[in-house]
């Protein structure tokens, strides 16, 4: 049985217990390649590209044009928040030396040892921090889609910031950073449980405990620019290349099926999705197309590194269709508000990916192959507990922060101000004056 | 015939055409306009720039009724678009000579 | 006489009848260069970028407000299918074992044998597949702009499935994959005939086939939004660099050379529409500056690894003056709807670009040099050859493929619909809710 | 004291008086790097991006609706117009062999001896120079926002072809081409002096010598579409990697430092804009946030591959103080109309970069070191000195060339075109027809 | 003096200038407006959330026209608008006490 | 009362507004409409396909005002929009049977 080859693997010390193997820790061997550097840079790139201006247009279309600018500000402001964090304290937090197996130390706060010459693996570790806070910054962001159109700015300030430090640092440790999640073998390449099911689960408490917009359901909310949200869809896409075949931290053949089989398991997803809209509801719509393409970016995030391209259509497919049925049947039998559905797409995508992920890792299925000694069920347990464990952590401290947080300065806008727009509101501004 | 034409709350517009069909007022037309008057508008803001804005967004709602349907559409406008605050708008009634249904050529009271 | 040094030349076995040495064909000597694989996973994440976003908005900005979303939701679902109709079959079509130099076996069908380690000259199979695949997405989203406003999407999608296996995947062979006219010495870099020609004799068939828009000319049909056709304009020439440069399948000395000759063709272009328009009409206006800009890229496609800087010139020269005449004076002459101009830009710049670069082509005129024992007349003869074989061929299949499905299915919505509008009555969405 | 180990840096012969070996002259011991073409066959297109569509984008958005396409047609055309003087004289006077450390000469016109194998450093000279293009090409550009919404079209083709020649491409010379500027060691690393403020200072001249656009500043000049202006703030942002990361032409641990440093500077920037102006009026704007991100971008611009993240960070914040100033309080102050703050943005963010470059740069703040010899104080010293003679010399020369065609040619439009919008008046086209 | 106010279905505008201009009708306001009456709008569907929408499109064209002219007036906008099928639209007629041409002061038809 | 209709250039708007405030009228309308009269329009290029637009964009302001205040406010509006070129506008007067304030039920020149 052939084991994955990646260069990312064998840095981050997969099925190995050597878990100080991670990256970021630059040793005396590690020699910098050009093409290696120039691939993540670009990567770097492209992931930043996701967030802004990807996810803003994605989220901006599909609000009201009176919160349009509001969901982009909250993505730009979370881009520089995460960012000056990144560089403080939360790159240590997550990449730091390791304390059991939890959280890094301070070791590496404000970037200290973070110099010119300092290579991690192939690449510059200001490249490797820099790409690895574009993933920091896009996790939030996601979460915008859930409490769209009614949260305060300055609570979101205040919830990203502390989400960011106490539940978003230790879960990128647990996986990547040497942490017991990716030291017992949990398989997470691009990351379907740290950001997609992460920042799906904080959006689905978020949306439960800010309580549904006014109206909603009864009342139409049309999405204002459907246009800019197929933009935005196009752009995530696209950036995604970066986000998968850029976590294998090198230009290489893992790199290079990374991106072939995000490619063909998002085609899949958003096919899927169509056929489902067209045969139940009579005819496909563009933001069908479009959410199942995100569905299945999602759901192949964790698996693109393991997979092969058979896998990589089966996943997609599965996604596209678990996701159709949780945005549109549960989510409105259940009755909660996750505005733009980060939860529906987001968290059951990166579930399904997740646990996929486990099957068809095995070489027999076209993948990479399973760790030495272990079987598709005992690898798709331990992708479960893997889901388990950031479902549990992220849903009970996320519902914690925001309890808090509501009970000392209140997440919610007042009615009125919900009516007249959050962009008038909150930021004197208004999206569109075209007339 | 009257021509009732209603400046209303936005949000207040689906409300509105209920009451109104429930009375018997069978069309009406709608403009999307902006109203000034005792409520307050808001400011914006664009790199320092004030603009303080007077106007509000408003609906404007026309029907052509029937004499004998004007005071109870009058009545279930208002009902429907009152909320009590400043800026619920105003109904304006005039009269009409002539009205005609461009696809049957039908006149009058059969026209509406 | 100096000969072309391009990695791909060799690869490809240009100038020699060694056209087994296409790529795709994993070698024993092939060793991967980091350096490659990056820019060429870049460079399909710039192709990729063409399409989605950049085409669809391209497209959008120009139909009426109605059908915006409908052609974005046209070259959206392309992507998708096009992506799982490659991996499941076409790419083998395209690029396995040659037979009889007009089509690919099934060898490589469900992408079998395209595994991680598998390298193609010096990056990864994978990533030579993805990026061909690229290609063949933004072939038929192309065609979408000669019947953009008017056609069913279920039409278009059996349209296309049928297309990019009966046409397009035998001419890529022909060109690209070991087929006949790479095999005389055609000489098409990055996809003058395969793309361009071939895109723009499909559209303009089908321009015909459905016959003109309800009320074309005489009813105004203003574009609905320049501002975003500014922006899909800017959006393909900076994927451009991706189609062209990255054709050469490596990051050398001749990827360089195409980036240079393809933004100096571009530039050469616009301008010249621009000041044609001028002195015609008395103003020059933003679509027409970029209709030039698209021109001159269509133009410098096939020439791209074969031409000097100087030779660039004239090619966007002309190819701004011919595609001019052609959308603004013969369209309206002979009166077909060519909706969006993908004849008129992408038939005949391509048509230009493929004769011109048996003339620039000339060690003489700036370019890379001429094979042995060729001339600059026996070149144009060449290339010429390319450009009728793949007009009659795609034209005449073209055809066939159209008639028989208005046949079985029926091509176009009915009047009430296109009254109405292709978003509200295909897709149940409005591209614009901004009030 | 350690000494910056910029390739670049070596290259340009920063510190050292080797006026020489500047980039462009290709030597015997140069040899291609396939991973750092890679990289900046990317940066190139990088930096394209981030004019067409960035900063088109950004600036459409801010302007009314009737003049949207009149600012990204201008964008546009300065691309075109830009590229073919370039290739025909503009590239060889900036880096054409030096002329007492005054201007090129004319040994590089029509990009003479720049072939397919001629490789400069450890790119193809092809690349090197097409990388610059997109900075000649962005500078013009940035000056657009200052006459925006009252310029003839053609006035502005004739100040922009004058300009490039006679003001860009000497200051170009002068700091990067091995002239005087450079060989006195003032640091610029990607083009504060040379873009930023050389655009500011020529945008403000613009805004005086062409006077306020009617009825500013009482009449309300409400953006029209400030999403767009996201968006493009957004890709300029994300294009901005390849401005400073690219402008090292390789990919080492100075790119990946000063892709760090760019990202952090420009967040910083952000954030400090964002609460100073909740402070000072009472709520955050998505306008004010991009905007203080683009100040960082500005900032931060000369310094990135001299500093570390914690100078950045300082850097960012500084930029994001001063340029709030100078555009909410200085300019409504002095009464000029500079329509979208190109001074206060470009040229205040690039003299505040300009100079603190000259503090950051020590190895004592975490910056590469200084030259032999230098100190802070002496370094800032050499760094105002850049900073005065861009002003002085560009200054004038654009005063002197407005006055010029302003008598032969007229740079305005008249009162009754302005108010009827430059896009139907000068190219009889409209940015929005959306119902 | 008459308000003559059409409420027809937006691709008729040009028919309906033209036919007006015909009779001697020489400037018009045009307003985009929504109709809602018999004919039946459309539903819209935006991941999973189904929207009925029930007005339509239309346009309205209000001319000022002298007593001499309304009949004319109105036979041609019935005219130039009818298709036969539902949705064609009305014509509402009122009466004008004044109109005053801002560039002139003139007054009455003169104004027209 | 009276219904006054002004049809204006769309950057009198603001000045209207003040002009018809000190004579005390307190409410008004406002809706941006499509003008056709002797002002001519544009010409729009598209690819070689040249449209001719014969429509200005102008504002209408609708004002009900107490019978008192017509004639003021009509000067106003006349002074407040006048340029003295092509296409100033026109308004227009007609009457009112009635009018009612939503928010308080008041009516007549109560209600304005
Ligand atoms: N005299 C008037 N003529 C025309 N429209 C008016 C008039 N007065 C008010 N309106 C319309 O009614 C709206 C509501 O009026 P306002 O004075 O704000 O509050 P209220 O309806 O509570 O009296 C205004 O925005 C305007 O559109
Ligand atoms: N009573 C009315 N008052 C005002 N507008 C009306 C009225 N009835 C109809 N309309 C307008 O006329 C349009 C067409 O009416 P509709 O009932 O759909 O068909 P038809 O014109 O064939 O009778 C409506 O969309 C609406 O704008
Ligand atoms: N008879 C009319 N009925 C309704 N609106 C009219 C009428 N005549 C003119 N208008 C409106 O007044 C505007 C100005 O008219 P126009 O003839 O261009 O110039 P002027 O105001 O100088 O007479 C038109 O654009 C139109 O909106």
């Amino acid at each position: 049985m052939k084991f994955n080859i990646s260069k990312k693997g064998l840095r981050l010390g997969i099925g190995s217990l050597l878990a100080s193997a991670v990256p970021g820790i630059a040793s005396a061997q590690d020699v910098l390649d050009s093409g290696d550097t120039a691939w993540m840079l670009t990567a770097t790139a492209l992931v930043l590209f996701m967030t802004i201006p990807g996810l803003s247009l994605f989220y901006a279309g599909m609000v009201r044009a009176k919160n349009a600018l509001s969901v982009m500000m909250q993505c730009f402001a979370i881009t520089c928040l995460m960012t000056v964090l990144w560089a403080l304290y939360v790159y240590s937090l997550a990449f730091g030396n390791d304390i059991g197996g939890l959280v890094g130390d301070f070791s590496k706060a404000f970037m200290s040892g973070v110099g010119v010459d300092v290579v991690s693996g192939t690449i510059p570790e200001t490249v490797f921090s820099i790409f690895q806070l574009t993933f920091a910054v896009i996790t939030p962001a996601l979460i915008v889609g859930a409490f769209a159109e009614r949260m305060k700015f300055s609570a979101m300030l205040w919830f990203m910031t502390l989400w960011v430090t106490i539940v978003y640092a230790p879960i990128a440790h647990w996986v990547w950073g040497g942490g017991w999640l990716g030291g017992l073998g949990v398989l997470d390449f691009a990351g379907g449980t740290v950001v997609h099911i992460n920042a799906g689960v904080a959006g689905l408490v978020a949306a439960i405990v800010l309580g549904k917009r006014r109206g909603y359901p009864r009342t139409a909310m049309k999405p204002s620019n459907l246009v800019l949200t197929m933009v935005g869809a196009g752009m995530l896409w696209v950036g995604w290349f970066g986000f998968n075949a850029g976590s294998e931290l090198a230009a290489d053949g893992v790199a290079g099926m990374a991106m072939a089989v995000t490619q063909i398991a998002t085609a899949a997803a958003a096919l899927t999705w169509m056929f489902l809209e067209w045969f139940n509801h009579g005819k496909p719509s563009a933001l069908g197309l479009v959410s199942g393409a995100v569905a299945g970016l999602v759901a192949i995030t964790p698996a693109s590194g393991f997979v092969g391209p058979m896998g990589a259509l089966v996943i997609g497919a599965a996604s596209g269709l678990m996701c159709y049925l949780a945005v549109v049947k549960v989510k409105h039998a259940l009755g909660y508000d996750d505005s733009l559905d980060a939860f529906g797409v987001h968290g059951i995508g990166g579930i399904v990916g997740a646990i996929l992920t486990g099957v068809f890792v095995d070489a027999s299925l076209g993948g990479a192959g399973l760790a030495e000694g272990a079987t598709i069920v005992s690898q798709v347990g331990l992708q479960a507990l893997g889901v388990v464990a950031t479902i549990i952590y992220c849903g009970v401290v996320s519902f914690i922060l925001l309890k808090v947080l509501d009970a000392v300065i209140g997440l919610r806008v007042n009615a009125e101000e919900e009516e007249e727009g959050l962009d008038l509101v909150l930021h004197d501004e208004q999206g569109y004056n075209l007339t | 015939m009257k021509l009732i034409m209603a400046v209303v709350k936005p949000f207040k517009l689906e409300d509105v055409r209920q009451a109104l069909g429930e009375t018997g007022v069978q069309g009406l037309t709608v403009t999307e306009v902006k109203g000034f008057g005792r409520q307050k508008g808001h400011t914006e803001l664009y790199r320092g720039a004030e603009y303080s804005v007077d106007f509000v967004p408003k609906t404007k709602i026309e029907a052509a009724v029937p004499d004998a349907l004007v005071d109870q559409a009058i009545e279930a406008i208002v009902t429907a678009a009152s909320t009590g605050s400043i800026g619920d708008g105003k109904v304006f009634v005039s009269s009409l000579d002539h009205a005609v249904r461009i696809r049957t050529g039908e006149t009058g009271d059969q026209a509406l």
